[in-house]
Order: C-alpha cells, then structure tokens, then sequence
C-alpha cells in the first residue's frame, strides 16, 4: 500500500517539479544563460497569487492568466535592458550578474512583504480525494493539472508556432539561426520573458500548496538546477522525465534513508548525471 | 567555448589606490550623555527573518514604556534608553561580528543576546571576554550554557521542562498511547527538543518506532509523512520553525493522517499559525515558555500580564507570542537590575542579574548558576476552537487535553 | 617577479602593520580581509587562470572549518589540525578535480556548486562526528586576553594569505601557470601539442583547495562555533568571483585589491543600510558586470583610450 | 626502409556514420605520403584516429612498434606524432614566440620554459617567422598563421608530421614559399603525411599517394599512375566525367 502512495506522490510531485524547471530549462538551453533569478520570480508569482485570491478572490488557476503577461513583460525588458549587454560573456559573468539581479529581487521582497510566512487557505478547503486508500489533495492534483496543461501549452508553442520554431533554432544553433534571418536579441528576450512567465505562473501554483516567503526561492531553484540536469536541457520532455525522476528518487530515499537524506541524495545524483551523461536522460548530447 | 572575453590576463604595471581597508572601519559614536544603550544583533535578512521581527516587537515596546515613564533610574539620575539594531543576515558568523562591532564601536552598554541557541552561544563567547551582561531572549538549549560563562543569562527555560509535563499529561489523560513518532528539523534547537522528547517518551515507557531528522528547507514532507502514516502511531511530534509546521500539519491534513494526540513545537503558539491552517489547527498541542492567558503579579514595568497583553495589542494590533514577551521581559530585567544596581557599571549590574528573584509579568525569574533560568513552568496549551488554552501548570489551567485530531 | 607581484607583496607586508595601530575590532575586519583575500587569490588559480568557473570555494571552506574542528575537538593542536586540513583538502580536490574537471562552461559550474551541497548534506547527517546540524563547539585556542587572541588569528589568517600569495605568485611564473594559460585559450591545442591537461587542471583545482581549506580551519577555532548552512554558505563561493571581477581577473595583484575593495563595501554597506543591504551588494555586483566587466583596474587613464577602441 | 606507422582494418563510426571503414596502411619511414580524396572522405577522421582524438572503435594502430589504438592525445604528441589543423588553432592571447614555446615545453617532459623559449626563437626562423616574435598570435596573417602551426609542430621534434591542408587559403607565392619549407622538413629525414587538394603540391613533394573516399582506401602508390586511376577520378569527378576521360585514357 506504502509502495503506491509512494509513487503517486513522487508522480504528482514530479510535474510540479517539471514545471518548476522548465522556465529555467528553456532559458538555460536557448540563452545558455543559467538564470539565478528563477526562485525568486516563482516566489514573486506566488505572492501574486497571494494578493490576487486575498483582495478579489481570484482562486489561483484563474490566477495564472493573469501572472503570464505580467511575468513575460517582466522577464522580457529585463532581458532586453540588462541581461542583453552580457549574453556574449562566459558563463562567470552571466551567472554572478543573475545572482546579483536574485539578491536585489529577493531583499525586495523581503522589504516590501516582510519576511513572514503567508499561506495561500482556500476558504472552502477542497480537502481531498482516496483511490482504494491512497491519499492525493485536491488542490495538489489541480495544481499538477494546470502544471501539465502549462508544460503542454509550451511544448505546443515550440512546435507549432513560428516564434516557437525560430526560439528552437537558436537553441539548436545560433549562428545558423542568424542566417536563416532570425532576429536572435528579440528571439533571446521572448524567451527569457517566456521563462519568466513559466516561473511566474509555477509560483502560482506552487501558492496553492506551498508557503510563500522570499526564503524558499533557494529551494526552488535547487530544484530547478537538478531537474534540469537530470532530465536534459531547454526540452519540455527533459524537464517532465528529470522532475518525475528527482521526485521519485526523494520519495524512495526519504523513506528507506530518512528524510534528511533525500536531498543529499538528490545532489550525488546530480554529479553524477553531470560526469557520466551531462546532458540529461533525453537531452542530445553537442551542446555547451 | 574559448573565455577570452573577460578571462584575459589584462597586464597592469601598477595597480589601484591604496587598499580600501581604512574606509569601512570608522563609525562615529553617538555622544553618550544620559542614554543607555543596548546592542540588539537579529536576522534581519535570511532564513530567520520572520523571528527578527517579533523580537524587534518586544524590545521597542519595553524601550517606549521605559522611556514614557522618564527613563530608567540609576542612583537617582534618569536615563533615556536606545536601542541600537545591526543585521548578522541569520549568518551565525556574522552575529559574532556584529555583538564585537556593538560592543567596541558603538559602545553599547549592554546585549540582548542573537537569536536561537546556535548564534546566541556564539556571540556570548565575545560579549563573555568583553564582560558585557548578556540576556539572550531565545536560547533555551542548555548546551548554550554550558562554557560556564559569568556574563550569559537566557529567559528561556531548558528544553527538557518543556517536554516533560506534556508526557505526563498524555500519560495520564491518553492512556491507549503506545506508540510516538517523532520528525525534527535538523537544527540546533528544534534537534535539541527532539531529543529532549525521545528521552521523555522512553522514561515514560513509550515505544518510539520513527525519530527522523528533515533537512532545512525541505519542501515536500509527503514522503517521511506516509512512512509514519504506516507505523500508526498514536502521538505524533514534530519540531520546527512556523513555516516548517504549516507545511507538515498541511501535508498530513492531505494525507488524511489521524492521531490521537499531535504536538508541535514551535509554531502552535504563533497567531499565524492559527490563522494559516484554521481548522487543520484544531486539538493541535504545543508547549511554549510563556502565554498570553497567564496571570502574574509583577514587580516589574509591565506588572500584570493582562497588562502587557493589553499594552502590546495597542501598539501592534495583534496577539503575543511567546517570543516577543521574553524580548520585552529581558529588557524589563535589565531596567531592575540597573536600578537595584544604581549605576552602569557592567559587573554591578551582572550580580544583580545573578541575584534576581523577582517575580514578572513572565512569571517568576531566578537565574540558575549558568545563567539559565529555571524558576519557570513553561505552560502546555492546547489550540481548541482556534483559541490555544492553557492545560498545565495547574495555576493557570483553562481545559483539559481534548483527543482526536483529524 | 614582475613589478604587479613585488606590489602584492608590499600589499600583504603593509596589513600586518595592522595591529600596530588597530583596534580588536580593525583586527576583526582584517582578519575578515585576509580570508576574503585568501578565497579570491585561490579561486583565481582555477577560475582566472584556467578559466573554469568553479563555484566549489566554500565547499573547500566548510571542509577545512569541519575537518579542523573535529580534531580540535579529539585534542589536536591548532597547527596540526591546520596542516591536516590543508593537505586532505588539495589532495581530495585534486582527485575530485580530475573527474570534475571534464566537464566544462556550465556543466562545471553546476557541478562545483552542488558540490558544496552534497557535502553539507554529509555534515549535517554525520551528527555524532560533526553535531549535525546542532553544530560544532571548538575548543578555545588559546585562553588568554580579547587583544591577545585577536592578534593570534589575524597573524594566523596573515600567514595563510601569504603563503596563498607566494603560491599564486610562483604558479603564475611556473610551467604550471603556463599550461593552465594554454588551457584556458584553447583546451584541445594544449592537449595536442603534449599537454597533460587533466594532471595540470587537477592540480590547479587541489591548489585553490588547500589554502581555502586552511582558512576554513583557522575561522572555525576563531569563532569556537560553526554550523553547516553557516560555513558552507554559497556566498563563500560567490563572493571571490565578484572579488576576483571587480580586481581584473587573473592577475594576483588585482584579485588581491578586490578582495579588500570589497570588504570595504560590504562593511560599509552593512553598516549603513541595515533592511536593504543585501539588494545594494547586489545592486553593486550589477554594475560593476554590466559596465566594469574588466574590474576596476581598467579605470586607470592609459588602459581607457585602450578600451574605448574595444566597444 | 623500415615502417614507421601501421594502421590494420581501422574503423571509426560516430552513432550511425561510417567516418572509416576496415582501412589497413603503412607509412615507411623517411616516406611523404599524400592523403587525398573528396571532401568528406575521411581524410581529417583519419588523422584524429591516428592522434587520438577520436580512437578507432575497431582494428588497431601501431606506430613506431607500439600499439597506440586508445592512446589520449597528449601520450601521441610526447611519442613524436604532431599535426597542423585544418582550421588553425592558435593560443590567441600568447605571443607567436609562446605558442611555439607551448609544443616545445610540453611535448618533450621534463624541459624547462627557459629552454623552450630558446629553441621556438629557431623553429620560428626556420619557418621566416621571427620578426613577429612578439606579436599576439592573433594579430597574424592567415599565412602567418599557417606557418606557425609548422612551427609548433616543428618544436615538438615530431617522428611522424600530419599536414592538413597547410596550403588552403594561401596565394600562389605563400603556397611557393610552404613547399620549399615541406621539401626541406622531408629531407631533414620527417616523415610527412600531408592532406592536400592542390595536384600541382601532391604531385611535387609526395613519393607516395593513397585516396580515401567514403572511408575506404580505393588507391595506393606513386602520384603518376593514383592520378590516372579510373576509380579515383570517378570518385572526385563522379561517373560520368570518368568514363569519358577512360576513353582516351
């Protein structure tokens, strides 16, 4: 019984971790820009939705309309007016600029709406729903869906839409992408702002079951890096099988090690995804 | 991917001005005519956040009170009180810095010790060597006090006078408990509680099938959660920071987890606690150092408790905790001791400390000989319609242990 | 010995003038400086020399600070401790950097800053060796006076800087600094025209261990407590970065002056904007990315007719 | 003349292409072997097998009486066996007098940086390069460049000397000057193995030719009669020019 409650948590958690990861995984795969910010904007969209349910009543998955325009318009200008003047720079660069762009976001936040914690209670708790004894929330499962709908909308997008196509060309190969007349800064900002709006909508989200306080934006950063990882760059399917596995290998350690070593667990394997398969279970190997 | 963007060796013959060093080192200290000030280090920024700002709370609210009243008498002179705030980012290294910058840059007269066990007992080795009487507001581990410093005392009562009332109440009052599992934080003092319970369980003869540790910043308990859930245990207790708890007491609502007793430690006695989980607060018990629902006598500037309560609603407009009334009583300790004292002087005012036995609005304060506190019976409450009510100690009883919770 | 290095070390001679004239809390700070000096310079060996960005400082740091604590705590003497730390610390850098470092870009960066993770995780678990996440009591050193014990770390932290500055000064005239050049320009040539880059790049990361390692043991006897998220906090791995960016990479000298640069910010800052310093640091490392890519050693009038031809 | 080098049934796939197949040669010593065919032949795949850079998956490769199938490319540089690159791959931030004092420094073990120094200022004359000494790599022409890749393969005192296409790119007279400087290295004793396009240049300074096409060896011997060869010229001209050229042979 133990066994399939196991699962169906580490299933259900794995798509809220895939989607996590995939604003950080497009943003890494086609910027080659490792996005420190990316917690932070999670943690932004979840005060968002905070706010939104508080004063109008808005419940969350209604919410995340509202979160992707704004997120995307953010995660754009910031692109276009700052991100844009290093993107040629070595990864040193760009990784210290994102996390001096995370410490002023995230001091921000804890100015603003002070550091304590804040949960996101629907007034009429959904509880939740049993399958021959095991246990899933309400409001989890909602949140996986939106998760899949969100990952599903964007594997879409890159397939069958223009802007989508040109973004998978860069990431496959910029310089070629350039000659086939693709206007690459504007293509680099559109998915810096998608990843944003993908970050802001996982916030969202992740307000439904998680607490909301700047202070988590590390851990859900962690998340992003490992998933990435282990699943394989700028690919919606990367992100969906490295989250389903990171959750899975959470759950089975926490419960034969403990739960205090679920997350070294979750780091070792990490290495040695990185020095055995860098590129990540469905990732092609060939790029930086 | 060739880095010779910026990683170029960039040949320099000479290089920038004289190192930066003499700029970050002089601040002006503020004149000291009649001012007592205190250094109050907290984790303004970082994981600790939110705790900085209940112990803010309490030592503004006892510094207005003081100062409403004309000041603090010492031999018959008034003196203004300040309080003087640095940031130590929740950085425990930091706190240490900070306590040494207060002490000799600012000229502090006295401390209010860092929050939580862990930065509390780093810091005292440096106000310890300065001989600054240290009251720290939240250290309550007894492996702060260990060192044998003469200058360290703490409000905050051992953990094991926190745990040992509740096993008897259960014992008494649930005798169909066999089985305890317990889930801490792997942090000094949330451990160190744990600890203290799985001694408690074990001397009361429970049987103790899961004792974990979950890492900071775990997001997901569902895991260890369903593990317990399989063990049944009848009395489940986990430790942690409020945002720790509400996530774990969530993720058992939504693994419809149901025990006879749950005790949680830490977070119950926080009003956001109460109002984040609502009903999933229900029958929840807890144990804390102090409670709003007390009725003490005291001889300090507050005096009663409902006095306190009262004065604290008007300026913040929101329940006490525990943790901010220990802030608001280290200060009010201080304010007796200078008086009883009649000067500044650090080691007069330190006897004082060691000599107290007075009774507050906390409840009675007797300093053990390591600076600890042990005249205090930290009260077992229990949240029953999203009110917490006092079981124990007898003095103060409001209800009984109601069992069941779902 | 070209004239930047005879000014490093006229640099590093003048702080031990310190306690001549400052107090216990200028010792404090210069304490602080020769530690950020010692992770910048050490960083650099890997980092601006070899141009991999590596991320691992402060699981170095907290590696020295545990390994020394723990035997302070079994009796050893300080310097024993010390010289254990150090040693362990490069040669387990140096294996660990033999598979590491074959990764590269990003790849290497992630996996040198998961490699602080793992190993707090490890300390954290290991709670009767290490305490756990309760932290480590470390014995006092030396017993004696606030002065006395001041200036017996400062000149502990000063002998690690110079020992770190001799080693980046000879390293970066020696064939090894020659090499871990090749290899940062062009990786495949090197190992084309004969170069064992794996042995040279291992050995670059066991260099920028050892000494981070020996910092790390002499804070944490400094301190008398140290906790895991404490000293194994990913700012100890940010900061020689942005120390190293804001000196003028790859240059000892440079790396050096931003390491003092930046302690005078951070102790400023700190200071004076109590609620939003950390969003000004951020604010400062921003800036100087966005428009001082070459650190501040760039400012100097006959570098900037220089640069203006680059934009 | 005794072999120097000895490739048998070498193959090399990368995930489904056949870069070689099942190729067997030997290189005498003292030999200047010219390796054509068309452009995506194998003729570069070759040559990283051989150094190491990416290992036969079958057959093996010996040289100098030591098998060096899995050998890591800085083992081959040390054994004596030293390539130009078809692109040029110079440390772009050293100076010319560095780059050639790199292969010099760490091809031989145990030589000092001083003395590495000292032998690239002669490597770099023998090749007309030493007024640009203390110019930036990347500051040199593209002939320049060319020339201190033979350089650099110089100062690593090589046994066996791979050119890839040291001539592409040059004009009439720089090509003029690099022959003279191949006939030189090939009576110095070096035994070369060039890659090249130019008949005029194989034909001149080669004693040998083999044509690899589609990775297999369709043809070994002297330039005259490997030129004419039917197979050869339908593998560069394609089928129909050749049958027309066999007519009046």
């Amino acid at each position: 019984m133990q066994a399939a409650q196991i699962l169906i948590n580490a299933l259900v958690l794995g798509c809220l971790y895939a989607c996590i990861a995939i604003g950080f995984s497009l943003v890494w795969g086609v910027l080659n820009v490792i996005n420190l910010i990316h917690g932070s904007f999670i943690v932004l969209g979840a005060y968002l939705a905070f706010g939104l349910y508080n004063a109008l009543h808005i419940p969350p998955w209604y919410a995340v309309i509202v979160a992707a325009p704004l997120f995307f318009v953010l995660g754009y200008l910031l692109q276009r007016l700052v991100l844009n003047r290093v993107i040629t720079a070595p990864v040193l660069v760009t990784l210290t600029l994102t996390f001096g762009l995370d410490l002023i976001l995230n001091n921000a936040m804890i100015y603003f709406f002070k550091a304590d914690y804040r949960k996101l209670t629907l007034t009429p708790s959904l509880g939740s729903v049993s399958i021959f004894d095991v246990v899933v929330p309400v409001d989890r499962l909602i949140a996986t869906a939106a998760a899949l709908a969100l990952t599903g909308l964007l594997y879409l997008l890159l397939r069958r839409s223009r802007i989508g196509r040109a973004i998978v060309a860069v990431r496959l190969d910029r310089d070629a992408a350039v000659l086939m007349g693709v206007n690459v800064p504007s293509i680099y900002a559109i998915a810096f702002g998608l990843g944003a709006a993908l970050a802001g909508c996982a916030g969202v989200l992740m307000a439904l079951i998680f607490p909301i306080s700047p202070l988590t934006s590390s851990a859900y950063l962690g998340k992003a890096f490992v998933v990435c990882v282990l699943g394989g760059l700028g690919s919606v399917s990367g992100a969906l099988a490295g989250g389903l596995l990171l959750a899975l290998v959470e759950g089975v350690g926490s419960t034969f090690l403990g739960p205090s070593h679920a997350t070294t667990l979750s780091f070792v394997l990490l290495i040695i995804f990185l020095v055995l398969r860098p590129q990540g279970l469905v990732g092609r190997k060939g790029f930086e | 991917m060739n880095q010779s963007w910026v990683a170029r060796r960039v040949r320099r013959s000479f290089p920038l001005s004289a190192a930066v060093l003499a700029l970050g080192a002089q601040l002006s200290a503020a004149s000291a005519e009649d001012v007592i000030r205190f250094g109050a280090p907290l984790p303004i920024t970082g994981a600790l956040a939110p705790e900085a700002v209940k112990q803010q709370q309490g030592y503004d609210l006892w510094a207005e009170q003081a100062n409403k009243a004309g000041g603090v008498s010492v031999g018959g002179k008034k003196y203004k009180v300040q309080i003087v705030y640095t940031d130590y980012q929740s950085n425990t290294p930091r706190a240490v810095q900070a306590t040494e910058q207060m002490i000799s840059q600012d000229n502090v007269n006295f401390m209010f010790g860092a929050f939580g066990s862990g930065a509390a007992k780093a810091a005292s080795t440096v106000s310890e060597k300065y001989k600054v009487p240290t009251l720290a507001a939240t250290a309550s581990s007894s492996q702060v006090y260990d060192q044998g410093y003469k200058y360290l005392f703490g409000t905050f009562t051992p953990n094991d006078t926190l745990t040992t009332p509740l096993t008897k109440i259960i014992k008494t009052k649930v005798p169909d408990v066999k089985k305890v599992a317990i889930l801490a934080r792997n942090d000094l003092f949330p451990l160190a509680i744990a600890q203290e319970m799985e001694k408690s369980a074990k001397a009361e003869g429970y049987e103790v099938v899961y004792s974990e540790k979950y890492s900071i910043g775990t997001l997901d308990h569902s895991a260890a959660l369903s593990q317990i859930k399989s063990l049944a245990p009848q009395w489940i207790f986990v430790t942690g920071y409020t945002n720790d708890l509400l996530l774990v007491r969530k993720q058992m609502v939504d693994q419809q987890m149901k025990a006879p007793v749950v005790t949680m430690i830490a977070g119950p006695a926080y009003q956001e606690f109460i109002d984040a989980l609502g009903p999933a607060a229900e029958n929840v018990s807890s144990a804390a150092w102090w409670h709003p629902a007390e009725q003490y006598d005291g001889k300090d500037i507050f005096g009663t408790t409902a006095n306190f309560v009262k004065l604290f609603k008007a300026k913040y407009n929101s329940e006490p905790d525990y943790g901010q009334a220990s802030a608001a009583l280290c200060g009010a300790l201080f304010q007796i001791a200078i008086e009883k004292a009649g000067s500044l002087d650090r080691d007069k005012v330190r006897d004082e400390l060691a000599k107290l036995d007075v009774v507050t609005f906390f409840g009675p304060v007797k300093f053990g000989a390591n600076g600890q506190i042990n005249s205090l019976d930290p009260p077992v409450f229990q949240i029953q319609g999203g009110k917490p009510v006092v079981l124990f100690p007898q003095a103060i009883k409001q209800g009984d242990l109601k069992i069941g919770v779902n | 010995m070209t004239r930047s290095n005879i000014a490093l070390l006229v640099l590093i001679a003048a702080v031990a003038a310190l306690p001549l004239f400052g107090g216990a809390y200028a010792l404090r700070l210069g304490t602080i400086a020769c530690l950020y000096a010692v992770l910048a310079l050490s960083w650099n060996v890997v980092g601006g020399l070899a141009g991999y960005p590596s991320f691992a400082t402060a699981a170095f740091f907290g590696y020295g600070a545990y390994a020394a604590g723990v035997l302070l705590g079994h009796g050893w003497p300080l310097w024993a401790a010390i010289a254990f730390a150090t040693l362990s610390a490069f040669v387990a850098a140096a294996a660990l950097g033999a598979v590491l470092l074959r990764l590269r870009g990003h790849y290497f960066a992630i996996a040198s800053l998961s490699l602080a993770e793992v190993l707090r995780e490890l300390v954290n678990n290991a709670t009767d060796l290490t305490g756990g996440g309760m932290g480590l009591n470390i014995p006092l050193a030396s017993g004696a006076g606030i002065m006395a014990e001041a200036t017996f770390f400062f000149f502990a932290m000063w002998g690690v800087l110079l020992a770190t500055a001799l080693m980046a000064i000879i390293v970066g005239g020696s064939k090894l600094g020659f090499a871990l050049a090749c290899i940062r320009q062009n990786e495949t040539a090197s190992s084309m025209v004969g170069l064992n880059t794996t042995l040279y790049k291992a050995a670059a990361f066991g260099l920028s261990a050892c000494f981070v390692s020996a910092a790390g043991g002499i804070y944490a006897a400094w301190v008398h407590y140290i906790d895991p998220s404490d000293v194994f906090d990913v700012l100890y791995s940010v900061k020689p970065i942005v120390m190293a960016l804001m000196g003028g990479l790859g240059s000892p000298l440079g790396v050096a002056c931003g390491a003092f640069l930046y302690l005078g910010l951070e102790e400023v800052v700190w200071r004076n904007y109590i609620q939003i310093h950390t969003g000004v640091l951020g604010l400062l490392i921003v800036l100087l990315l966005l428009f001082l890519p070459h650190g501040l050693s760039s400012l100097r009038p006959d570098r900037l007719w220089r640069r203006a031809k680059h934009v | 003349m005794s072999e120097l080098l000895r490739l048998e049934r070498v193959s090399r796939h990368f995930s489904g292409l056949q870069a070689l197949r099942d190729v067997t040669l030997s290189v005498a010593r003292g030999e200047v072997l010219g390796l054509i065919g068309p452009n995506g032949a194998g003729k570069t795949t070759l040559v990283n097998t051989i150094c190491g850079v990416t290992p036969a998956n079958s057959g093996t490769v010996t040289f100098d009486a030591t098998e060096i199938t899995r050998i890591k490319t800085y083992q081959a540089a040390r054994l004596g066996l030293s390539r130009t690159f078809q692109i040029v791959q110079p440390f772009s931030e050293f100076t010319a007098l560095d780059n050639v004092a790199a292969a010099a420094l760490f091809s031989q073990p145990g030589a000092s940086l001083k003395g590495a120094r000292e032998a690239a200022r002669a490597h770099l004359a023998f090749v007309g390069l030493e007024a640009q000494a203390s110019q930036p790599a990347a500051t040199l022409t593209l002939a320049m460049r060319k020339r201190l890749e033979l350089a650099k393969a110089l100062a690593m005192k090589p046994k066996l000397l791979f050119l890839d296409e040291v001539n592409a790119g040059l004009n009439s007279a720089e090509v003029e000057r690099a022959t003279r400087l191949i006939h030189e290295l090939a009576a110095g004793g070096i035994t070369i193995v060039m890659i090249e396009h130019l008949m005029k240049v194989v034909l001149n300074v080669c004693t040998r030719i083999v044509v690899l096409h589609n990775g297999t060896l369709i043809a070994d011997g002297a330039p005259r009669e490997v030129i004419s060869n039917p197979a050869v010229v339908e593998a560069y001209l394609g089928q129909k020019y050749a049958q027309r050229s066999a007519g009046h042979g």
